[in-house]
């Protein structure tokens, strides 16, 4: 195939160029600083808070409760961190799972270091989060439970409206990670019980490095980016006007187009989850089967190792990825697989194949035909292989 | 990422196999740490290698050793495939990138082990050769979560 | 005049067409995720790290001593608030200035709760830091000295080198604020003895919400926004390829335009200044005479309010500021210019102008007439202007 | 920022200038704050408000408040005036932003300010008048820095 086939919108997605169209009268026409007097630059305000609007409708919340961020990385960091000093006479424990996103992972390592304790409870083999151990988990000193809506890597939907309860119960501030969730599955904030959930714009073809914070009005954290006004005093940094006029187009198309797009997605994901079940021998699919994210699919190939798979896939110009693009570079296998229990040199082989609507069937039939041609190459490669044939046939 | 030297052995990697009933086997690496490379040796009564295969378990990086190291070496010596060593097979291949350069300490350890067994097997000491650790890995910890 | 007359250049600049010409092929075509192993992302990469490269060159630093940040603001906290953490074991005193932007104030607000103690030093009547006071500020506990390169009201620009010096002899990090300097006047890092430097590149026609923040290699401090291992694992977020690249572009042309472009501004803003003085009774000019940014000027009309006189302004087309945008709304009068010591009263009535090089002698002359027709219009409805016409008749 | 009655009184001030010889004036608000308003009114036999003129240090909304404030008091007897609350005058002019509030309490106690002096000088208690702050601002503290 000559054509670029993209297989990695869970890393990153392509902006709808009705995204950057209506971004684009933003940077050398309507330039403004919205925090100025003029009406020149006063209409930027009003495009923001448009776009402010559209996102607080799309997770049945108010616009004072949405905070434009630089990344859904800054949103994390802003809720745990803020979370933490703003509640630190209450407690100093945080409870949160072994399969976050590094962006909530590392702040936890952060906050230990500043004498705040946390918790990492337990997925089960589908990557769901233990509900038992989340409530025994829970202590007086307990401030907040931190546990991400949908995984970026095996794609398994939490029990989130549990989760909520719980924390309800225990009267503790309930934070959510929807980077990968948001607008590809229902939320409702208060039906949930979220207090705070992060979003990034470019996980749903809007641009990258602008995201959200959801606060639910009355919680009281602190800013997490100190300095001007902006964003109600609680973000400071002047506005990214351009990218929160695009992030606002890319979510109401993406709201609109949601069910049908969802209900594609999940028709084309099943196909190729079965096909390469089928056709690849000693391959394990990763995940919930079924409440797992409509766009994501993640396999283990046994005896094969995920980067070499990766580049001869993008050989072949398909664009894929093993784990989370952050960690890529890295010896450290996913710590995602690690946590739902496959063993090392399994989780090394792992190929995530993340789709959007712009994806069709022949891509995804070309696609099974690679994997099929690189696994089988790899394999007469690998050492493992060898040892197991060995095994086998003795 | 990688060079194009990098990248050709990765696609068409040199001497790719098995040898029956090899000189000399050996295998470093672990796969937790994703990388296994394991060398066949044929060497005949002078010394010198005539035949070599690998397989490797690993990324492109490990891969492109492999074929390399194999082609640094055959038809060498023992005693001087003994001197190839971690930094020509990098510069050989044109450059690593930083976090890949463990990749070409296995690629010399694997060559290492392979003629460890070779001597064993003839009940020789080769001059220079320490027993090789069988994990490069081993001084590096697990991820804390 | 029918044209907007846009004087506010030290809010927000433009975007640059050219600059707005290079980022745009990385939205809907080359949009992978710079993380990523296969060919189409890692050329974001390398265009990431033209754009490094080009403002390192600008400053003399080297490629890797720059990391790209969300705002000029997010550059400020980081600076302060990872120095402070990665050097509390050598004490916990941060000296600044009192006519510093938010970003650094507010920040060490932020700080001082956390049991740090900051010295703020005062400032002359032209706003340039008192280096006495500042030397004797020193104690052993002292970490970190943030001076701003040159102040966003009034222009003043900082004796940096000798602050460099006082930093260097004592052994303490020095870090600047340069969002306003930063392509305006030449910087060497080294020559000037910086550790650490912000700027932001939608104040140079570049994009609204991207900047940077030198670190001297050697420097240890930690990230500020913990997550992937993006920006050499110091600042994680999804890289913003676009705007990295629309900085690059911005610093480029900046660079290259600087000598001439400087001299132009800095002809305009005198001729504006001579003008108003001369022109304006009761009129005076804030900050130092010579000493200031190219394109700033600053005044104090006795009598009448800030505010006021923007709106009129801008009923003329005409888009200016008191003060800095972010605190426009805010009751008090400006720290910086009660810095300085001015009264409460004339803090109020103060105005500032800030040119590109786009601006013309004709929208000047068009200004300062409005301008002298407005301050006329509202001192006739100024109460303190009645009472001292009352005093001096008397 | 501002609603369009407001502009319309900030570029076009009702009421803007002296009186000479006032039946009373009032000032309050300090320049330290922003804004200074000044109110003088003529007051008839009968204490109706026949003429009322102002005079505003201060932003765009203390401008337009001190107008509206002339206007919905010029005409009235006193006791009416001193109904005019703060209130009234917000929404006279369709709103005003949160942080602009305190002009409407200004305007309103400069009209309390002018009618204290009228009283004063008229040497007669005005019933429901209570002596107005000097300054509206008192209470405030000073910025940090
Ligand atoms: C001196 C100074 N520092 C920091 C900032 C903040 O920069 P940014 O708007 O990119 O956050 C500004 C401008 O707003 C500034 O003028
Ligand atoms: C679950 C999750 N959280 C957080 C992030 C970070 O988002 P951003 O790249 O906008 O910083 C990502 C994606 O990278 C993610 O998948």
């Amino acid at each position: 195939m000559e054509k670029k086939i993209y297989l990695d919108n869970a890393a990153t997605t392509r902006t709808r160029p009705e995204v950057l169209e209506a971004m684009l009268p933003y940077f050398s026409d309507k330039y403004g600083n919205p925090s100025s007097v003029y009406e020149f630059a006063s209409q930027n305000r009003k495009a923001l808070d448009e776009a402010r609007l559209t996102i607080a409708n799309s997770i049945g919340a108010e616009s004072a409760e949405i905070y434009f961020t630089g990344s859904g990385t800054e949103a994390d960091n802003w809720a745990l961190i803020a979370t933490a000093e703003a509640y630190s006479s209450k407690g100093n424990h945080i409870i949160t799972s072994k399969i976050e996103h590094h962006a909530v992972l590392h702040t936890c390592e952060y906050l230990k270091k500043r004498g705040y304790e946390i918790t990492y409870i337990d997925v089960d083999e589908n990557g769901i989060v233990k509900l038992d151990q989340l409530e025994k988990a829970i202590r007086p000193t307990t401030i907040l439970i931190s546990i991400m809506f949908a995984n970026n890597e095996i794609g398994t939907i939490q029990p989130i409206r549990e989760i909520g309860e719980i924390a309800k119960r225990h009267k503790i501030l309930f934070h959510t990670d929807a980077v990968q969730a948001y607008c590809q599955v229902d939320i409702n904030v208060d039906e949930l019980g979220i207090d705070m959930l992060s979003a990034s714009a470019h996980k749903l073809h809007g641009p990258k490095a602008i995201g959200f914070l959801y606060i639910k009005k009355g919680i009281k954290i602190r800013s997490f980016i100190h300095g001007g006004a902006q964003e109600r005093g609680r973000r400071a940094g002047t506005e990214n006007v351009p990218y929160a006029v695009g992030f606002g187009k890319a979510v109401e198309i993406a709201m609109a187009t949601m069910k049908e797009r969802t209900r594609k997605e999940t028709e084309l994901r099943d196909y190729l989850i079965k096909r390469v079940l089928a056709e690849v021998p000693y391959t394990r699919l990763n995940g919930h089967r079924t409440r797992r994210l409509p766009n994501n699919a993640n396999f283990s190939f046994q005896f094969i190792e995920g980067e070499s798979l990766l580049i001869m896939l993008d050989m072949n110009n398909i664009c894929a990825s093993s784990g989370s693009a952050c960690t890529s570079g890295s010896l450290d296998p996913s710590h995602v697989l690690l946590a739902i229990g496959l063993p090392h040199e399994i989780a090394h082989g792992s190929l995530r194949l993340t789709l959007s609507e712009e994806n069709t069937y022949e891509e995804i039939d070309y696609t099974v035909e690679k994997i099929k041609e690189i696994v089988d190459k790899l394999r007469k490669m690998s050492p493992l292989y060898e040892d197991f044939l060995a095994n086998t046939i003795r | 990422m990688y060079t194009k030297k990098v990248m050709d052995h990765f696609a068409n990697p040199r001497n790719m196999g098995e040898i029956e009933n090899p000189s000399g086997v050996g295998t470093v690496g672990n796969a937790k740490c994703g990388d296994i490379m394991r060398m066949y040796l044929n060497i005949d009564d002078n010394g010198v290698i005539q035949d070599v295969k690998f397989k490797t378990f690993g990324c492109g990086a490990a891969v492109a050793t492999s074929s390399i190291a194999t082609e640094l070496i055959k038809g060498k010596t023992v005693q001087d495939a003994l001197k190839v060593t971690n930094k020509a097979v990098v510069d050989a291949l044109d450059g690593l990138p930083p976090v890949k350069v463990h990749c070409s300490l296995l690629a010399e350890e694997a060559i290492h082990a392979a003629l460890w067994d070779y001597a064993e097997k003839k009940g020789i000491v080769i001059e220079g050769l320490e027993k090789p650790k069988s994990d490069i890995h081993e001084e590096e910890k697990e991820p804390t979560y």
